[in-house]
């Protein structure tokens, strides 16, 4: 695991040729997949929904979100009077760079079984099929999605409106409380692979599908992952942020034009970066079966279509799941996901610890499922405790 | 030009002072609190500076610590605050003037 | 996958006795907080007060079997040596539990008086003790660092935590930002410090500079000089005391008397094991800049006490005076000069906690004018009485501890050839002195018909105040058993 | 404590442990009475200060004259990690200071009524008495100054409670001066004690510190200033002795009393057994200042006297001028000269003490104690007027009476040595005349208003308790012989010492005595 | 080369976030320059191979504290927040002058000297400088800093219950709506 090795011996001007190429590449696909994914979950929906959807620009409705864009593009860029004029232009703009650079850090490539290490070869020179890859990937991500938070804050606080800065601080709140699930979900995987790299992560999974720590991690992580990215990413279910009933549009309500196209965009690229992460952490990347020729094609298609799957998998929740109401919300993140991913990283540190130290089983999980079985119920009584507190309040007001 | 340690030293310094004089010449709670990150980013920074310098990661540790202080004394100073301003409603702090120093 | 790749790895040995008091406190503050969570209402302040105190006494019986094992095993250090165990270290534990359980039951009626939160104020106390525990024992910078933090952050919150006077949260928002100001100060030094010698362990810090003589020092001289003035914030030395008055005027009387001793003492406990163990081989650098902060502390101290009006800003200077002796004494670079401090900081410990203790019971509202202490020698001799021994012990009156330790101080000051140093503490101890006879005076000297005030005190209080008293005269009578304590404490330190 | 009963030698009972330790406990005693009944306590309180005044007799009684050294002493081991010990003894310096302690504070404990707070009033008078007794019995610099200090509170307590309308500030203003002096003390107390340790070991033993005399001769110097300021304001001398009159005025009588009868003797006390004593290089160095001091103060002390309105403002400077004449004497170096000094202390005590508690008793009656608003107590109040006559006549040194005997040795031995200071101080005796006379004219004789007729005589008990002061008067200015015979030889050796360590050689013995001693009943030599 | 222009484009990028912290009235804006101080000190970070940090830097910093500002920004309302004043100390303007004019000296002192070697100590602890430098930090926790370690969970505590102590509101006064943030 020592990272690219593009960077390995100097860097002359075709390896920076080659990251030039690798950063055009991610960028476009990920604007292309944007476009579809628009497409996409507009006409999923839809026919979920038993209607038919965009079908007018383009044969199937797919040039919808072409023009779309196109419509933002020629559209009045408006200002409100109140709006603070340098943080109201900055917010989009950090959506949107968070969102790509996120994406940057993912291997979209590579063959992984069997010896070799994920490389491909261009011009001569070995490289990994994934713009960089620091030696603390995942934490890069975790930073990304921290940053996103700005985007999304500073627009309601820069719009000068009350209901974007209602919306602005829930997604916010929203955000920070998920990613405390979403990071420790990240790091019982980090703890099974043994690094931050996402290359190495990817490569600890190679070799077959029980590797993939979708299963050697038991599940439990994947969910809480699945669930905080949702709501990371203010999917619906967890889509407070823009309830249009209480909010109106949420923090986005004064933006329009490009700028608010921004937003739609990094909404979007989102949605498609998560979904890699979530393929890179738990699916094992780009890891699949190689049929013919070509080592280098087939993972590519096999992520791809994992990414796909998630991506169903998102529009599906937002057809199917109804919003949740904000306490709900909160209690789900605090109460729930965070005990629960907290106490599934411990059992998974205490088997690894058990399996290098040889401590006797029967022991090591009587003493795991004693200590579980007392933190439940402290727990429990707490909230038990507190929410009685809080009816109390109630009824005193 | 050769970037030597002593260079991310004066930019550490730098960091520290301003943010040092930040804290004495603003009056606003919320941004002399900033200011404080200020200083402690600046100290991080000869932090890892050193630890390069001296092929010792313990600098680098403590920086980790350093960055643990400083969410708690936001937090905390956060906390306050907000129970400055939640507790009067109304009021601005200029009326905050019974213990003048 | 089986196992954790790497994983060849052995944590450092730890002697978990030498943490045990530590882990009491926190452990009790932990469960003090269960409880509360659990409990179906608001309880009030009793289990809370019980639980300290209990974790106070046991912690000291783990002290007090420290203290033998020190003593017949000589000091080591834990924990990859991040922390030390020995006498120096266990002298300070010992201050710090009595001085908590002190402050548990001070704050006991207090805070059903005042309203405050009994559960948290108490896992709050106990928190800060530990912190300043570790303060006090802390063999590695960061740790010290960390430790000063822990009890400065509680100290922030207890010190807002009167719910109904802004003023006490103004204090706290007063002491937060020059406490971080100064915590910055400190740990840039400790960043120059780690920069010139390689290592954050005071251990190492020494061996290094005993073995090295440097080319030119000047990042060394500029890590003390912030050390210094780190220090200097936290203990409220001039010229960087000026926090204290207003931070001690508008907190809580049982936490202005838990910030005026352990914060106090945990400061100068860090202060003398990083100059006079770590930097002991240049003394000559930093001692004569110590006698300087010295000299202003003493004066600053004592001229300002005497313009105050209201007792605890009184008594809020009169402490930045106290840490002024104690500098003396740290200046003289000396062993003596450690265990004069030590002794010093041990017997202020309890008189000025007794101090608050009485201006707690008097101030009901918040205010302590001098004029309300007018006739409390005719309504309340007792009460009046104990406060005056105090405060004449605080005026350094002998028969009282407050003389032995002046006495030590100007002895250490002396025997390093500061007479100038030693003149002027005895006579801003002069100038001290007018300001608690005022208070005195006040009590005693009443125009006829003057009732006096009759404030409620509660027994756990007079506890306290009975605790307290006795041991000043005792002390100022037998000081030998303590002295001796100080001295065993001195020695000390670090092991490598 | 209880080991602080073991003398060094186990046969004898250590009573001068006893002696400092009864009048303790007695105010323990005293504040542990119930409050309901006040009148228990000065009883009681008398009790125990009159076993403290029957042991100091006792010590009189079995203090061997013509013996120099440190008699009664005994060492316990208090502080060893200081090197601090409790170290007493007497000898014929402190021996009649000690006396006068225990015999004054029954007296004016039993004699004067407080008025108000009988409990607290007993108490520190008791606890004054105890700390008194400690300094002058101590032999150890620590020991002396706990003890030296510690009286502070006491008198500031009794100043503070029951003195008069300006007594916050009289209190305060005693309290800061006499602690501002000993400050520096303490400094200089633990500079000799560190700078003489050498290989000895550190010490605080007054006796082995003066052996040693390690300091060199600048350091001792600047000790010695420290030690001098100290008792320069204690005493008071000229410059340092504005807390006086304010501190006399303003205490209750009582105060005034033992202020002036064993307070101020703290500081000439300390002149001599720690300035001499501890610094003979030092003191000679310096004896022309102090000497000149001291005069100045005999005359000063005496004009402003005679401008007083106020009659206890009045004795309380010529308090200023009475000690100045001590001050001369003891920094003459002769024996007359300090045998005068030590003498006139006592002298001072009985005189200047009776002084006050016949003003005291006078402002019991009238509640006044302005001069001019008095006149014709003669004709009301005889007795009174012939007690006064006698304490005054003592106080100006009319011969007979025993001021005579300390003021003309003092004189006759300072002109030995300090022949126009002397000659000057001389004038001083004239002065005091004058004002004493002055006053007594004024207040005495006269035309006595209706108020003036209705002053009270005094009643038995009072006269009861001035009986002893003008005993002692008139007892002292027949005989003093039994002093003078205890006093000779600490101060001959005390001479001889400073003599060993400096360069100063008395005036040799062959000098002819120009004055008939015998005439006073006892011969100088 | 690159080296160099890495650090002059990351510390001016530091320096004027800082001054922009100092010097923006708005809060906000003086949040929004902090996290660009940050961010040019991760990159500094970077530049010195201290990748972890460098990503903690931005997780804690720019994505806990500085969001923690602008929260109690937004939760207080701006214009309170900017009015908010405290004065500390008389002479505070005279302090500040003081303090920067003298660390400022200092500091142009140091770029004097800075062309020297600034410490002559080297290697104690590991050896640093390979895309291992994690797996280093992690040791270096859990063994010479593991007693630190622990002691930041007590920080934690204290901070967890300062909080909630602090921002709990008053039983007297009239609650106005729950509020944000769950269980205490």
């Amino acid at each position: 695991m020592t990272g690219d090795p593009l960077y390995l011996d100097g860097v002359d001007l075709v390896d920076i040729g080659i990251t030039i190429a690798k950063v055009v590449v991610a960028f476009t696909f990920l604007l292309v997949a944007t476009m579809f994914m628009v497409w996409f979950e507009r006409k999923l929906i839809s026919d979920m929904q038993n209607r038919i959807g965009p079908n007018v620009a383009g044969p199937w409705g797919l040039l919808q979100t072409f023009a779309d864009g196109v419509k933002f593009f020629f559209k009045e860029d408006l200002r409100p009077e109140n709006a603070d004029p340098l943080v109201f232009r900055l917010a989009p703009y950090i959506s949107a760079v968070t969102a790509f650079l996120s994406f940057a850090v993912v291997p979209i490539g590579g063959s992984f079984g069997g010896g070799s290490s994920g490389t491909v070869t261009i011009f001569g020179r070995e490289t990994y099929l994934q713009v960089a890859d620091p030696p603390i990937g995942i934490l890069f991500l975790l930073a990304m999605s921290s940053i996103a938070v700005y985007g999304v804050m500073l627009a309601g606080w820069a719009s000068g409106s009350k209901y974007p800065l209602i919306g602005s601080v829930r997604a916010s709140a929203q955000a920070i409380s998920y990613e405390a699930a979403l990071g420790m979900a990240t790091v019982v995987v980090v703890v099974l692979a043994g690094t931050l790299s996402t290359h190495g992560i990817v490569a600890a999974q190679s070799g077959g599908f029980t590797r993939w720590f979708l299963v050697s991690s038991g599940i439990v992580p994947f969910i809480v992952f699945l669930i905080a990215a949702t709501a990371e990413l203010n999917r619906p279910p967890f889509d407070l942020v823009e309830a249009e009933q209480e909010l109106v549009g949420g923090f986005h309500t004064e933006y329009s034009s490009i700028r608010f196209a921004l937003f739609f965009l990094a909404e979007f690229m989102n949605v498609i970066t998560m979904s890699a992460i979530m393929v890179t952490l738990f699916f094992g990347g780009p890891a699949g079966p190689i049929f013919f020729g070509m080592t280098w094609f087939w993972p590519t298609i096999w992520f791809l279509l994992k990414v796909l799957a998630f991506l169903f998998v998102f529009v599906w929740f937002r057809a199917t799941l109804p919003r949740l109401r904000y306490d709900q919300l909160m209690n789900l993140g605090w109460k729930l996901l965070i005990p629960l991913i907290l106490f599934w990283l411990m059992f998974i540190s205490l088997k690894e610890l058990r399996a290098t130290y040889n401590w006797n089983w029967v022991v090591t999980y009587g003493a795991a499922v004693v200590a579980l079985a007392i933190g439940a119920s402290l727990l429990t009584m707490a909230l038990r405790a507190g929410d009685r507190a809080y009816q109390e309040e109630l009824e005193e007001v | 030009m050769e970037i030597t340690t002593g260079w991310y030293l004066v930019l550490g310094a730098l960091l520290f002072v301003i943010g040092g004089t930040g804290l004495l010449i603003r009056r606003n709670p919320l941004v002399m609190l900033m200011c404080v990150e200020l200083m402690l980013n600046g100290v991080n920074l000869s932090f890892v500076a050193f630890s390069r310098t001296l092929g010792d990661i313990g600098g680098q540790t403590v920086v980790f610590f350093v960055l643990v202080v400083a969410a708690a004394e936001v937090v905390v100073g956060l906390g306050l605050v907000v129970a400055i301003l939640r507790r009067q409603p109304g009021s601005t702090a200029d009326d905050l003037s019974a213990l003048k120093g | 996958m089986s196992g954790l790749p790497h994983l060849a790895f052995a944590g450092p040995s730890i002697d978990w006795w030498a943490l045990l008091p530590q882990m009491i406190l926190l452990g009790a503050a932990l469960l003090i907080l269960l409880l509360s969570a659990l409990a179906p209402q608001r309880t009030s302040s009793g289990l809370a007060t019980v639980i300290t105190l209990f974790a106070a006494v046991t912690a000291y019986i783990v002290a007090l079997g420290l203290w033998s094992d020190v003593k017949t095993e000589g000091p080591s250090a834990t924990v990859a040596s991040a922390l030390g165990v020995d006498g120096f270290s266990i002298f300070f534990t010992i201050l710090i539990l009595v001085a908590l359980a002190a402050t548990a039951l001070l704050a006991h009626n207090y805070l059903d008086r005042e309203d405050i939160d009994p559960p948290e104020f108490h896992a709050l106390l106990l928190c800060s003790a530990a912190g300043a525990i570790v303060m006090a024992s802390a063999n590695d910078l960061i740790v010290m660092f960390l430790g000063l933090e822990a009890l400065s952050i509680a100290l922030y919150v207890m010190i807002a935590m009167h719910a109904r006077r802004p003023e006490a949260r103004e204090s706290a928002m007063k002491y937060f930002v020059l406490g971080a100001f100064s915590s910055a100060f400190l740990l840039y030094g400790i960043a120059l410090t780690y920069g010139s010698t390689g290592s954050t362990n005071l251990v190492h810090v020494r061996d290094y500079l005993d073995a090295v003589v440097f080319r030119d020092q000047h990042l060394l001289m500029a890590a003390m000089a912030l050390l210094l003035v780190g220090f200097s914030f936290k203990v409220a030395a001039a010229p960087f005391h000026f926090w204290a008055p207003d931070v001690y005027q508008g907190a809580p009387s049982p936490v202005t008397g838990w910030m005026a001793s352990i914060a106090k003492a945990a400061g100068f406990a860090a202060l003398l094991r990083v100059f006079f163990a770590a930097f002991a081989s240049h003394d000559a650098d930093w001692a004569p800049v110590v006698a300087v902060l010295a000299f202003l502390t003493l004066l600053v101290g004592a001229v300002m006490a005497i313009l105050q009006t209201d007792v605890k800003r009184m008594l809020a200077f009169s402490s930045i005076s106290h840490a002024g002796y104690v500098l003396v004494a740290v200046q003289s670079a000396s062993a003596n000069g450690t265990s004069a401090a030590l002794f010093y900081l041990f017997t202020y410990t309890f008189m000025v906690l007794g101090s608050f203790a009485i201006i707690g019971a008097m101030g009901v509202d918040g205010e302590h004018p001098l004029d309300r202490y007018a006739g409390l020698g005719r309504s309340r001799p007792v009460l009046a009485m104990a406060f005056t021994i105090l405060l004449l012990a605080q005026a350094g009156v002998p028969l009282t501890s407050g003389f032995v330790g002046k006495f030590q101080v100007i002895a250490a000051a002396v025997e390093g050839r500061g007479y100038l140093l030693a003149s002027v503490a005895m006579l801003s101890a002069v100038i001290g002195a007018f300001m608690y006879l005022r208070i005195v005076m006040a009590m005693y000297v009443v125009d006829d018909g003057v009732e006096g005030p009759s404030p409620t005190v509660h027994w756990t209080v007079s506890i306290v105040l009975i605790g307290v008293v006795g041991f000043t005269l005792l002390i100022g009578i037998v000081p030998q058993f303590l002295i001796e304590f100080a001295e065993d404490a001195v020695p000390v330190l670090i092991r490598g | 404590m209880i080991e602080l009963f073991a003398s060094q030698n186990a046969s004898s009972f250590p009573v001068l442990n006893a002696i400092i330790i009864v009048p303790a406990m007695g105010a323990l005693v005293v504040v542990l009475l119930p409050n309901s009944r006040p009148e228990m306590m000065r009883p009681i309180g008398a009790i125990f200060a009159s076993i403290a005044a029957a042991m100091s007799l006792y010590v009189m009684t079995q203090f061997s004259s013509h013996d120099a050294a440190f008699q009664f002493e005994s060492i316990q081991s208090w502080i060893p990690a200081l090197g601090i010990n409790w170290h007493v003894g007497v000898d014929g310096i402190s021996l009649w200071l000690v006396v006068l302690t225990g015999l004054i504070t029954p007296i004016v404990l039993l004699g004067v009524d407080p008025h108000h707070d009988p409990k607290p009033y007993t108490a520190w008078l008791l606890l004054l008495q105890a700390g008194s007794f400690g300094a002058f019995l101590a032999l150890d610099l620590f020991l002396f100054f706990v003890m030296f200090e510690i009286v502070l509170v006491p008198m500031y307590m009794l100043i503070g409670g029951w003195g008069y309308d300006d007594r916050r500030y009289a209190a305060t203003k005693f309290f800061l001066y006499t602690m501002a002096g000993s400050a520096l003390m303490l400094v200089a107390i633990v500079s000799v004690a560190t700078l003489s340790a050498g290989d000895q070991g550190i010490t605080f033993s007054v006796i082995e510190l003066a052996e040693r005399q390690a300091l060199s001769t600048n350091t001792a110097r600047l000790c010695f200033l420290a030690f001098a300021l100290a008792f320069i304001i204690k005493v008071p001398i000229f410059p340092m002795h504005t807390w006086l009159p304010d501190a006399h005025t303003q205490a209750p009588t009582a105060g005034s009393v033992v202020l002036a009868a064993v307070m101020l003797k703290l500081g000439t006390y300390g002149l001599l057994r720690f300035g001499l004593y501890l610094f003979p290089e030092a003191s000679v160095w310096s004896a022309p200042t102090l000497a000149t001091l001291g005069v100045i103060g005999v005359i000063y002390g005496a004009i402003v006297a005679a401008m007083q309105k106020d009659l206890k403002r009045l004795v309380a400077y010529s308090s200023v001028a009475h000690m100045g004449f001590i001050v001369l004497g003891i920094f003459a170096f002769t024996t007359q000269s300090l045998e005068g000094g030590v003498l006139q202390m006592v002298n001072h005590g009985l005189s200047t003490g009776a002084l006050f508690l016949l003003v005291g008793m006078l402002y019991e009656r009238r509640k006044t104690r302005a001069i001019e608003e008095l006149s014709g107590i003669q004709s009301a109040a005889p007795i009174f007027a012939g007690f006064f006559t006698i304490v005054m006549l003592s106080s100006i040194g009319v011969p007979g009476l025993n001021g005579f005997v300390g003021e003309f040795l003092i004189l006759i031995g300072s002109y030995e040595t300090r022949r126009w200071w002397t000659i000057i101080a001389a004038a001083g005796v004239i002065l005091a005349a004058l004002y004493l006379l002055w006053a007594y004219q004024r207040v005495f004789h006269g035309e006595p208003t209706p108020t003036d007729e209705a002053t009270r005589d005094l009643t038995l008990r009072e006269g009861l308790i001035l009986a002893p002061f003008v005993a002692g008067i008139l007892f002292l200015g027949i005989y003093p012989k039994p002093l003078l015979d205890r006093i000779e030889p600490a101060v001959d050796v005390l001479i001889a010492h400073i003599e060993d360590h400096s360069d100063y050689e008395r005036p040799s013995p062959a000098a002819p005595v120009v004055v008939d001693l015998d005439q006073l009943g006892e011969d100088g030599h | 080369m690159v080296d160099t222009l890495v650090f002059v484009a990351a510390a001016v990028i530091c320096l004027v976030g800082a001054l922009g912290v100092v010097l923006a009235r708005n809060p906000v804006h003086s949040a929004l320059m902090l996290v660009m101080t940050l961010f040019g000190i991760a990159v500094q970070f970077v530049a010195q191979e201290a990748h972890f940090l460098a990503a903690v830097q931005v997780i804690v910093y720019a994505g806990a504290i500085v969001v923690l500002f602008l929260f109690v920004i937004m939760l207080l309302g701006v214009d309170r927040a900017q009015n908010l004043e405290m004065s500390f100390l008389p002479v505070q303007k005279w302090a500040a002058l003081l303090f920067a004019s003298g660390s400022l000296a200092v500091v142009v002192a140091l770029i004097v000297v800075v062309g020297e070697p600034v410490t002559g100590v080297h290697a104690m602890g590991g050896t640093l400088g390979g895309t291992d430098d994690v797996r280093l930090l992690a040791r270096s926790l859990f063994s010479d800093y593991v007693y630190a370690f622990e002691l930041t969970s007590l920080l934690l505590v204290i901070a967890v219950i300062g909080a909630v102590v602090l921002v709990r509101k008053p039983k007297q006064t009239n609650p106005v709506a729950a509020e944000d943030g769950g269980g205490t």
